[in-house]
């Protein structure tokens, strides 16, 4: 059985790859393409810690076929900095302690950065549902709604 | 080898979904299908994928009401704004089902051809009395809602077949919707009991028309006709209220499982009831 | 010390996706693992067929408990705590019979997950099933079936003849209860269930192991401790320790569950049968179904005291569900059950029990959370019969320095009181409830632990340094490691680089776990920076050609001593690292310490909840987490340890659990049904850091990462109670349980 | 004289029940070494998995410490941690 043959663009750039039907984005993504940004909790999409952006839309990866994405604009956490710059979530998250062992921060940052664009001023109760798909074991979530609150002020006062 | 394919018409899903050596399955958003793929249990040889067919992308008013694409996503009804203003119980089912990212996926037509007991846009869809195209071999037909589900993931749908979009009928002037469901947390979990309200009044207040749907508290979505029956007629008071509530309690045939007792799904759901139906009340006054 | 010290060294990774966890690791010419799991909870193995298996296309090895030695069950001090090297090889591989379902009964290495998983299947495993055990209650009968043919009951005279599925008596005694409850004037007597709870740990266990053709083995794992991976897969394996290597990866959350070995030993053994570097990661399932939770309990508490609050006699009888093997943290459990109190007359005891399901593991405190939920309920319940404020009855009868504990010693320096006082004047005790609300307190103690520990410091030619340890870094270590080097050079935080060395780079260090590593590799670190300012001491002495003791450090300077003042001027660190190849060649320190005297923590916590009447649904309002912390090396990630352990404690105390069929099969395997805390479960939950230095520091450290944990159960299940007016003492408060309570 | 401190179970099996022993040592060596004359196989019995306590500090490594006067000697079970 031939593979399917899929083009698509991942944080901005030109990519083609070959999958099966039964592999699925975050496979590819990890297994193909080296961005082992995106991290596999669980494989059902009741973690969060796979998110990107497909079409500009927040989806759990584990949960996208890899076919499905053929001319589809894809965006990972290897795309929120740019170049050495890191997008003010990153650096907000790093300087208030708002990771600790760090494998539900990629999924995080695509959803936070996702809701930011959504709504540059959410108050606590809205980051809070936006995120309750992205599972952290560690923080207890208590800096992590604060640095998304610090980071949109930054953002907005940028 | 699984095959994929991703149609571009209606007429070529019905023949890729007809094809009776490999058992295809209709992709929409994924979110149960993909679950079920990766935890090796499903069956099929092909999906076949239906978002490129225009027909179930399109979200639009028709006759005071709306059609929706049985692929369109949760999120995209919650960006709705005419459509939330209309049914917010509708919109509120839809987005209650899974988190942000589930929502950037999850479609009314996957959450109904799923056929859980516990799909939370399907009480929400009967109790507006929500009617679905099916497009299949014998051509097109128009069903009420409730008639596509038969049990635990089992639908009335033949080989070939597949929901293609939803028709919500027009809210009436004095009318309102909610659905409320229970989860042991405030995200993510599966209803362990769902309730819609949908109805309307009269100039005076008093309740015309009544729909109550419940879920996972039967093996399929149920219209509770005596739970609608005890609110028409009077002005949603305590009294009336406690007689949706009993009817309601009623109607459960619920299980015991991971998630929810009998006891306590059958308690809830007339709780829920109650509450569902002070919030449509508070819609259909406002909206007068 | 800033407080909030900008960055965290060797994190940028982490927010920027290129940090590499357990599954992230691949090499040239790798194949990937996969396991066949037992679908039976208890089950003799009667044949295992994996010829047709080995002739599938693309599989290169095929691996059952044949290919690992048969070890002796014997206790061994492994590093520090004792370890049954048995126990941990016929849970990662079973032998004889399988204990659980999801017990690991082969594993298979292919050229892909693909191929691996039809080989899985090709596997001919003919099994005896037999009945099985699953409540610990049931474990204990006299007819329950019996999990393992030779295990009698330790700490039973005379010696058992028959044997149990209880694998040890513990107790533990001070004074004469029986005089003390005769003569207290009130006796309250409660008994109290917990489920299991698993750790909750984002990523699944995952490694790559690479045996060479000299046999010299590689791993890439992500676990709590490097050393203890090569320790335990040494030991599986009878392979000698230098000739394992074992790479620390990224750990994606442990909280004690990473203390152990699961996928290491098999992939090693496929990697060495197949020459291949082989690929193995847990599906989430397989971490539920097959990694170790901690202990469910049964306990009873009888507490007896005056009218006016003084505690004058208490007894704990614990039942601990220990899964497949021996080993439920039953001890700890009795040691830290009454440890927040001075109780002249005290008896603990504590049941060991094993039972049809995966074998326990570590989890933050192991053992403790259960206890003080059953103490700590029990007190609430007192209080409000003796008409007491909570906090006054716990201040009455706080433990203080000096105060006998029931598991031996007399308390150091603590701050326990100082925890009940700040709670006492805390606004989040003194603001007024609604309807249906309520407010809980509870405390907390944990032991924490010293152990073994390296560290090394080099100074660079530009004068910057790298302080390497051997502690995989969960909450912020690194951070910790390089403001204590920073502080002892006296050169910016920025200028210490903070690396985690491979078990052949560095000396050996024991796991990240007991809340140690700030204190004790921190105390490696301290000492091997002095070592380092010794060296840089005499390298002034030597360019200023005068004894070291006229030579003083401060602030990353040499300084001459007083009354030196002819032309001699200041050194920086910098200067003397440029020219360190001319007085004397590089300028590295290191220590090696085994570190006692770690500072026993205590927390108070205070929460508000909301119960809906008409469905049992609680609401987690408000929450404060107070805790002696002893020093604040890193305030941040202090408080993370704090808020962290509240949230886990949280879900313990409310909705997690798991759910098993008549089978014996587990039916809640993943995050959708074992339901976790999300981010709009809960409220902010606020820190407040009380520093009651442990002078056995040399900056005041106490260990903080297991305290938050124990508190919370109690706490939530107390301020259910004053909300609801009805008390539950079985965990999860799920909303079931809770609504069936309030129709009663 | 430092005095010993024991649980009863240990007591039971490895001093006849003594809970409570005055034993002449100025360091922890030598003060095992007069329990394992004392009382034969208390050596081995603390060999594993057992932990001291010397006034109130817990230690991993007790042979390498000095006793004061008046010092107080607990075992106890190794510690864990999660």
């Amino acid at each position: 059985m031939s593979k399917h043959h899929i083009s698509t663009t991942i944080n901005g750039e030109p990519v083609e790859f070959l999958c099966d039907t039964a592999q699925t984005l975050l496979d590819v993504l990890r297994d193909e393409l080296g961005l082992t940004g995106s991290k596999e909790g669980c494989g059902s999409g009741d973690c969060g810690a796979c998110s990107v952006l497909v079409e500009g839309r927040l989806v759990c990866a584990c949960l996208v076929l890899a076919a499905e994405v053929d001319r589809c604009a894809v965006e990972t956490i290897e795309g929120v900095a740019q170049g050495n710059a890191l997008h003010p979530l990153q650096q907000v998250f790093l300087n208030e302690a708002a990771l600790q062992c760090g494998i539900c921060t990629p999924g995080i940052i695509v959803a936070a950065k996702a809701l930011l664009e959504k709504n540059p001023d959410p108050d606590e109760e809205e980051i809070r549902f936006w995120l309750a798909g992205n599972l952290c074991r560690c923080t207890g979530y208590d800096k992590i709604v604060r640095a998304v609150q610090q980071a949109a002020l930054v953002m907005r006062s940028a | 080898m699984l095959t994929y394919n991703k149609p571009t018409t209606v007429d070529e899903a019905v023949i890729l979904l007809q094809q009776p050596q490999h058992a295809a399955r209709a992709l929409a958003g994924g979110t149960d299908l993909l679950v079920e793929l990766r935890s090796g249990r499903l069956a099929a040889q092909g999906i076949v994928d239906l978002k490129r067919i225009p027909e179930l992308r399109a979200l639009r008013a028709e006759q005071d009401g709306f059609r929706i694409g049985a692929a369109v996503s949760g999120a995209e009804l919650g960006e709705h704004a005419t459509l939330k203003a209309m049914w917010p119980g509708v919109v509120e089912a839809a987005n209650l089902i899974g988190s942000t990212q589930i929502q950037g996926r999850a479609s009314l037509g996957g959450n109904l051809c799923n056929a859980s007991p516990a799909a939370d846009s399907v009480p929400a869809l009967i109790a507006a009395g929500a009617r679905c195209t099916v497009a299949g071999p014998g051509g097109r037909r128009e069903v009420p809602v409730e008639s596509i589900v038969t049990g635990p993931g089992k639908t009335s749908l033949v080989s070939g077949e597949f929901v293609v979009d939803f028709v919500l009928p027009a809210q009436a002037a004095r009318g309102g919707d909610a659905y409320l469901r229970f989860i042991p947390r405030t995200e993510m979990d599966i209803a362990v009991v769902g309730v819609a309200v949908n109805l309307t009044l009269d100039a005076a207040g008093v309740c015309t028309t009544a729909r109550v749907a419940v879920g996972a508290v039967a093996p399929t979505a149920r219209l509770v006709d005596a739970a609608g029956a005890a609110l028409v007629g009077t002005t949603v008071d305590e009294t009336a209220l406690n007689a949706l509530m009993a009817a309601v309690r009623a109607a459960c045939a619920p299980i015991n499982d991971k998630r929810g007792t009998i006891e306590f799904r059958t308690h809830v759901a007339g709780v829920l009831a109650g509450r569902a139906a002070k919030i449509a009340l508070d819609r259909a006054r406002s909206r007068a | 010390m800033g407080r909030y010290p900008a960055g965290s060294p060797g994190w940028r990774d982490k927010v920027t996706g290129q940090a590499n966890y357990g599954a992230d690791f691949s090499l040239p010419g790798m194949i990937t693992g996969r396991v066949l799991r037992s679908p039976h909870a208890h089950a003799r193995i009667v044949s295992i067929d994996t010829t047709e298996a080995g002739k599938l296309a693309g599989v290169r090895a095929v691996v059952t408990a044949a290919d690992f030695p048969d070890l002796p069950s014997e206790v061994v001090a492994g590093g520090e705590s004792p370890v049954n090297y048995r126990y941990i090889s016929c849970n990662a591989i079973a032998r004889d019979k399988v204990l659980y379902e999801g017990h690991a009964v082969a594993a298979v290495a292919a050229i892909s997950a693909g191929v691996a998983e039809q080989a899985l299947k090709l596997i001919r495993v003919e099994y005896e099933v037999l009945p099985h055990v699953i409540d610990v209650r049931d474990a204990m009968r006299d007819d329950a079936p019996l999990l393992h043919d030779n295990l009698y009951t330790e700490g039973v005279d005379p010696k058992p003849t028959k044997p149990s599925n209880i694998a040890k008596r513990t107790e533990f005694l001070l004074g004469d209860p029986a005089a003390g409850f005769a003569e207290s004037e009130i006796i309250l007597e409660r008994s109290y269930t917990t489920q299991p709870v698993h750790q909750g740990y984002i990523e699944p266990h995952a490694c790559v192991a690479s045996v060479a053709a000299d046999g010299m083995t590689t791993v890439w794992s992500s676990s709590q401790g490097q050393f203890m991976v090569r320790e335990f897969c040494a030991k599986l394996l009878k392979i000698a320790d230098s000739d394992i290597r074992v790479l620390p990866a990224e750990i994606g959350g442990g909280f004690g569950g990473k203390t152990t070995v699961y996928l290491e030993p098999l992939a090693i053994a496929l990697s060495r049968k197949s020459g291949r570097p082989v690929k193995m990661v847990m599906s989430r399932e397989e971490v539920f179904k097959a990694s170790g939770p901690t202990s469910g309990g049964v306990l009873q508490v009888k507490l007896g005291a005056r009218r006016d609050g003084t505690l004058v006699a208490a007894e704990c009888e614990l039942a601990y569900q220990a899964g497949a093997f021996p080993g439920s943290p039953a001890i700890p459990g009795c040691m830290t059950a009454f440890a927040c109190y001075d109780i002249p007359n005290a008896r603990t005891v504590g049941y060991d029990v094993v039972s049809n399901r995966p074998k326990c593991a570590a989890y933050r405190a192991p053992g403790a959370p259960m206890a003080a939920f059953a103490v700590e309920s029990a007190l609430d319940e007192l209080a409000l019969e003796l008409g007491m404020d909570p906090v006054e009855l716990r201040l009455k009868n706080a433990a203080k320095e000096g105060t006998r504990a029931l598991y031996g010693p007399k308390m150091p320096v603590i701050g326990f009181v100082e925890t009940l006082e700040a709670a006492r004047a805390h606004a989040h005790y003194n603001t007024p409830l609604k309807a249906n609300q309520g407010r809980g307190i509870a405390s907390g103690f944990w032991f924490n632990i010293g152990g073994q520990s390296s560290a090394a410091v080099h100074i660079n030619e530009d004068g910057t340094a790298e302080v390497v340890t051997g502690n995989p870094d969960i909450g912020g270590s690194r951070a910790s490691m390089a403001i204590m080097a920073a502080e002892v050079l006296g050169i910016d935080y920025a200028k210490v680089k903070p690396l985690i060395g491979d078990t052949a780079s560095v000396g050996y260090c024991f796991l990240t776990g007991g809340s140690r590593v700030t204190f004790a590799t921190g105390k490696a670190v301290v000492e091997a920076a002095n070592d380092v300012v010794q060296q840089l001491r005499a390298r002034a002495a030597k360019i200023w050609k005068c004894e070291v003791d006229e030579v003083i450090w401060k602030d990353g300077v040499a300084h001459p001593a007083q009354g030196q003042t002819d032309t001699r001027t200041q050194l920086s660190l910098a200067e003397i690292a440029a020219s360190a190849a001319r007085t004397g060649g590089p300028i590295s320190g290191k220590a090696s310490l085994n570190v006692g005297g770690a500072g026993p923590g205590f927390g108070t916590h205070l929460c508000d909840v909301e119960v809906d009447p008409e469905t049992g649904r609680v609401t987690v309002l408000r929450y404060t987490v107070i805790q002696d912390v002893g020093r604040a090396i890193h305030p941040g990630y202090v408080e993370g340890q704090m808020q962290g352990g509240a949230a886990q404690g949280i879900g313990w105390a409310l909705n997690e659990e798991y759910v098993y069929d008549d089978q014996g099969r587990l039916q809640n395997s993943g995050f959708l049904d074992y339901r976790m805390p999300v981010a709009s479960d809960l409220p902010m939950i606020d820190a407040v850091l009380v520093e009651v230095p442990n002078p056995a520091h040399p900056f005041g450290v106490r260990g903080v990462g297991e305290v938050p944990i124990v508190p919370p159960l109690a706490a939530v299940a107390n301020a259910v109670a004053r909300a609801s007016g009805v008390r539950v003492n079985d965990l999860p408060i799920s909303p079931p349980r809770l609504l069936a309570a309030l129709m009663k | 004289m430092a005095t010993v401190l024991l649980q009863p179970e240990f007591a039971r099996r490895n001093t006849a029940g003594q809970r409570l022993v005055e034993v002449d040592a100025d360091t922890c060596q030598a003060l095992i070494e007069r329990m394992d004359e004392r009382f034969p196989g208390f050596a081995d019995a603390i060999a594993t998995g057992v932990a001291v306590a010397i006034d109130g500090q817990i230690y991993p490594d007790p042979l390498q410490q000095d006793l004061r006067p008046d010092s107080e000697v607990c075992f106890l079970p190794a510690l864990e941690g999660g």
